[in-house]
């Protein structure tokens, strides 16, 4: 922190905005994300179905200038991990499509051109849901978010993509991706896919979970993409897009971590074996009582790097430690939380086997929900 | 004399189930966790092949000299569950004969009741809605009338409740009579009264049912009582009663700990497959904490792996050499559950989303393995045993 | 407004302390970890430097309009800490006016007693050699006897205890009455009848001493019991009385809390700068499964710090803005106290031989930073009061 | 295994003999080492003055041909294995002192030449203490045992010998070390170093623990040695002797959790809080659970990797493994036994902070204690 800095105060008090704001949020994601969730995890619901009703939410809107046809209000790294946070509280999966948008928006007043915000981000003040996404991870087991392999060739007209994307949310129907690609071998640079041009596949992917964010995988062969698909008129920023995106990712599982401990108190309080709840048990209390504490520090963690973002600070480090933290934690608690309901939560009437599932995609996921 | 390695002929047990694991069972992994409830039909012929050993649960023990060890039908039995659940827990779980009924049944069955549903695919019936790990508590009511036994209660959590032959049900003479009065019932499937009334979609081991299971006064010959129908009055007589019921689990959580082993092997071996393609491989050339972080996780989690091997294969040996074992069934329980799960989990993660996608197996080897930590008691259920043994308490004082 | 950096008051608060911490502090540390119990004279120098802020624990409360954010005294309590703790914690707790006595009387007392008492060097005097953490049923007395409380008893581990001039003692006023008959007292040394019997030899925090004291008709002023000497007589009352003894707890322990941030800090530091001379160093620029073993578990303990950090925060910022936080208080000792121990046990064991050595002070801030995790309420202490708070139990329901 | 392997079964039985030399062992750990330990620990007593009355267990003169003055009874791994754990079940610390002579023996038996066995052996069959030991660990943070720093160089009459060896037991005393060293550049060898030749200097250690194992730091300048001084006659297998070192090391720590595990059985069965002993209480009762488990687990892990040693058999990877295991759960089982104790865990009236901070080096220690 420099000497220019003002002297702003310790302080965890949301402001006005984001209490009114994370009450809609959480009246949203409790009445329309919670009831779709199982729906859409057992193939029961249409997920594509449900993004067009969060368009009430306005998620696109409000950070994009008043010229161009939104809100115009200062993006907020801080509000919009709330927003996170709150619809992952209902469901992560569907969140996390829900958000995929608002990532691509963000990346975009964040690192695009003057020309690129004029020319996209009027479609996302419509009041309509448009699918759009980022891309970064590939297919690896030892993937590292600094060292993509998709590769981009500057040609005469543009660039050739080629490379390999892999679990991008909305990855099917987005008609635009921002796709992360090493330049000429050097340095990388972002790439605005829009539609589906030729030697681009998109295949539905299976995983373990978060079913209803309708992962794809994304195959780019020799794509050719004009010169001003090119992300930004200066160098991409790659770490602080990284960054962001964890930050995203961590509220993903505060809030989800947040709907297993709501669930497990009641459960662990009313049901009874020998002769007791199953809480006066210290095994049982002990595990909720972690469970509590490490999602308290998981929430911190997330709120300090993205308070570090918005004042324009260096957030790299606690971004990255955030990340790291939540990973293990989330992975903890989505555990704990199947182990505190026994049986029963090994099955599908309750949520947390789904939680559970959804969870283990924290450590992996990269480069999406960039707040 | 000392030696920790596995007898000759399980050696080769661990070796032909490796062969019918790889070719007779995985081919069907992901299909059948993608079919939940189908019956997977194809490993009619896997039961088959291990039938033979199956079949005499106790192992071919051989008249031997007092004082000489035995290697017998336990080790067997658990080094031939560390492969079929390297195939595959939940085919494993759904395949005729893997009932943990048939343990029930061999291990305190009469001979005709051994001869008559020995050979039967035999499911458990003990949990009920409103009990978990307190098996004593348990509601369902038995009553003698004429000749036959009349059941009525609410079955839940039966593996292979809806494809298995027979029942063993957990029930109450006189349930203000406390555990002494529980006793446990051979019931046929197909008795009138005896239904199916709901299958439970999983977090894994979708390949087996779990069923739920309603006994209407639901009749059963009397002799089909396992143990006898007399109720202990004494304090000491009722402790040794529901001790009698309770050994069943004595003999059940060494082959679910060994199933935890098996499947985390599994994991391992894909993750280490997974991770040698990009160059990162396992060497025990240099101290952990030289190594990368990848290389050393996958070290530390051999280590624990190993680890609760041995826990298991001892637990099975003091069985097999009348040994009470019931401390050493719940510690390779315990550490087995948690190894298993810790290590599936993490080689979820280790491999990123090649590990988190369909197109493998780990993740599904991870929600597979997340059950043996929880059915035949949970983790907390096994280190309430051990520490109420090491501890010398009653379940009184350490509840 | 969401910010979880620190005020500039505090930033600058931070850099003092760890200035005196680094060149005040440091170079006795080896010197007094061999001469327990040998007062630390040198950390007198200390004590005044940081005693401006101390003489006032609650911090400059400027009146502030309502609805106002307040940095207060708690917070600058907490990262004084850090800083002195980093420093030593055996030196810290061993010098003047470090005592928790004195957060005690600055709690509960009335401005006279702050007055009188506030500046000395007060210890507290809780534990029974019959008791650990079990503080509701200790048996030390208190009868009143003219003008003068006459009290009675033996107390363990009264950290510096020997060398403080005042000491908090609790004690009962009828035993038979309860908790609610609990009060604590401010005896001064020298007072007949208080006599120190014992110094323990220690694991860590070697230059504080950890005494035994004993009242023997010890006679105090009627006006040294802290808080009100009735006896609540009904159930509502009592809880309300103990609950006031015990919430000198919610402020001693983020005090508690941020020394296990302040050594594992500590050792975190010394750790990467033997490691970074063997080119080891953390530089986050990859993920941590692709990094070393060493790094990925450095990175892993600073998340860990980082996290324990802001969990200790969070309590004092609470306390400063009037909040309660009983709960929070826990969490973030019970955090920061297995964080602590955790780090600097692994920084022990990553330096090896340099790590165990005297030669550098990694082994001295492992065993220092033991106790952090025990006194002021044990981890399981924490644990148990954080559940209750999570769950709505009660202590009967909740043992 | 090699088909030609006779078929061993599965057994945990010790052979009467076993039996027999534990029982022994036993009882002089319990009257002995444990006595001396704390006074040892303090200051107040002398390990060199202790280290003589060991000499009556005969520990070095079993495996000596008869030939050469010994008993000529088979060396065997396992066996010494359970003596080294139950002489650390009085005090790891002195039970390192005291079986650092018969790890220099085992060490010649396995891998010396006949010309130094009949040199050295008849020495340790005389009835008396006589001070020996082995030397790998160099004072670095990323040392690793198969990368010793320590150099050799061949002269005309022999070998110069430079470099620093730390934490060698009996370090101060030992008339023999035998020192690894990487020879010329290459492959590393051993070198017996007989007395303090020029050059050599021995430093006492101050450490966190093992005060009774008079560990030292031997420093090597320039030291000339005879060209015997080489151990072997052949290629020095120093993956071998490290496995059979970390088998050593595992039964230190076993039988040193052992004692933590009996310590405090009785302390919180008998310590009452809140109304009743601590043990009824979960928290408390699955630590000591837990500690069973992981202690069993950690002999059974040493057991498997010694007996395979002992057979002739490939037991490198168990050997690495079981020391892997032991060094993390002998470091929470030394953590957890102060911890049960509370406070009084803290203070040096109980022994269990003086096993804490002994377990600590169980990771650390390399190249000493062979079976």
């Amino acid at each position: 922190m420099t000497d220019t800095t003002p002297d702003l105060l310790f302080d965890l008090t949301l402001t006005d905005e984001q209490r009114m704001n994370r009450e809609s949020m959480q009246r949203f994601a409790a009445a329309e994300i919670r009831a779709q969730a199982k729906l859409v995890d057992e193939g029961a619901g249409s997920a594509r179905d449900f993004y067009p009703r969060t368009a009430e939410l306005g998620l696109t809107l409000l950070p994009i200038p008043e010229a161009l046809g939104g809100a115009g209000v200062d993006r907020s790294p801080v509000s919009n991990a709330l927003i996170f946070e709150d619809l992952a509280h209902g469901d992560m999966s569907l969140a996390l499509g829900a958000i995929s948008p608002m990532a691509f928006v963000n990346t975009l007043l964040d690192q695009g051109s003057e020309a690129q915000r004029e020319k996209y981000l009027p479609l996302f003040c419509t009041g309509e849901f448009k699918a759009a996404t980022t891309a970064l991870l590939e297919p690896r087991a030892t993937f590292d978010p600094g060292a993509p392999a998709t590769t981009a060739t500057r040609t005469d007209s543009g660039y050739t993509l080629s490379g390999t994307k892999a679990m991008v949310p909305l990855g099917l129907d987005a008609e635009l991706v921002l796709v992360i690609a090493r330049l000429d071998g050097g340095e990388c640079a972002a790439f605005i896919v829009e539609g589906s041009p030729a030697g681009m596949t998109r295949t539905a992917e299976s995983n373990m979970g978060l079913l209803g964010a309708q992962l794809a995988t994304l195959q780019f062969d020799d794509v050719q993409l004009p010169a001003d698909a090119r992300l930004g008129s200066g160098a991409f920023d790659l770490q602080r897009f990284v960054d962001l995106a964890r930050l995203g990712i961590c509220a993903l599982a505060v809030g989800t971590c947040q709907a297993v401990l709501d669930y497990v108190k009641p459960y662990v309080n009313e049901r009874v074996a020998f002769g007791e709840p199953i809480s006066n048990r210290q095994s049982v209390a002990f595990m909720v009582a972690d469970m509590a504490i490490e999602l308290e520090a998981m929430r911190l963690m997330t709120w300090r790097a993205a308070a570090l973002a918005e004042q324009g600070e260096d957030f790299h480090q606690q971004a990255y430690l955030a990340k790291v933290f939540c990973a293990e934690h989330a992975m903890k608690i989505g555990t704990d939380g199947v182990q505190l309901l026994g049986g029963h939560g090994f099955c599908r009437e309750h949520p947390v086997e789904m939680w559970y599932r959804n969870l283990r995609a924290i450590d992996i996921l990269e480069g999406i929900a960039s707040v | 004399m000392i030696n920790l390695e596995l007898a000759k002929k399980h050696r080769e047990t661990f070796e032909q189930v490796m062969m019918l694991a790889e070719h007779m069972m995985r081919p069907y992994s992901r299909k059948y966790d993608k079919e939940e409830h189908t019956y997977p039909k194809e490993m009619e012929e896997v039961a088959k092949l291990i039938g033979s050993a199956r079949s005499n649960p106790g192992g071919t023990r051989e008249a031997v000299p007092e004082g000489t060890v035995v290697n017998g039908g336990n080790m067997g039995s658990v080094v031939g569950l560390f492969g079929l659940c390297w195939g595959d827990t939940g085919l494993f779980l759904g395949m005729p004969g893997s009932g943990l009924g048939n343990a029930a049944i061999s291990a305190v069955g009469t001979p005709e009741q051994k001869k008559k549903f020995g050979s039967s695919y035999a499911a458990m019936c003990i949990t009920e809605p409103g009990t978990g790990s307190d098996s004593a508590n348990i509601s369902t009511t038995a009553v003698l009338d004429g000749d036959e036994w009349v059941l009525n209660g609410e079955k839940i959590f039966v593996t292979d409740g809806e494809r298995s032959d027979t029942l063993v049900v957990w029930a109450t003479l006189d349930k203000s009579l406390g555990k002494a009065a529980i006793k446990s019932f051979i019931v046929e499937k197909g008795t009138p009264g005896c239904e199916v009334t709901r299958l439970e979609h999983k977090l894994g081991i979708r390949a087996s049912d779990t069923a739920s299971i309603s006994f209407n006064d639901c009749r059963i010959p009397k002799d089909n009582i396992l143990g006898s129908a007399e109720v202990a009055t004494d304090a000491e007589g009722r402790k040794k009663a529901f001790g009698g019921v309770m050994q069943t689990f004595d003999n059940t959580r060494p082959p679910v700990a060994a199933m935890a082993i098996g499947v985390s092997r599994a994991a391992l071996d894909l993750c280490q497959e997974l991770l040698q393609a990009e160059g990162v491989a396992l060497t025990y050339d240099k101290k952990p904490c030289n190594l990368s972080a990848i290389e050393a996780e996958l070290c530390q989690m051999e280590a624990e792996w190993n680890a609760a091997r041995l826990l298991v294969l001892k637990a099975a040996w003091m069985a097999d050499n009348k040994t009470p074992n019931s401390m050493e069934a719940s510690m390779c329980k315990a550490k087995a559950g948690r190894v298993g799960n810790h290590i599936t989990l993490r080689c979820v993660a280790l491999c990123q989303s090649l590990g988190y996608s369909e197109t493998y197996l780990l993740e599904k080897f991870a929600r597979d393995s997340k059950i043996l930590d929880i059915f035949e008691g949970t983790q907390q259920i096994q280190q309430l045993i051990v520490a109420r043994r090491v501890l010398e308490k009653s379940s009184a004082d350490l509840k």
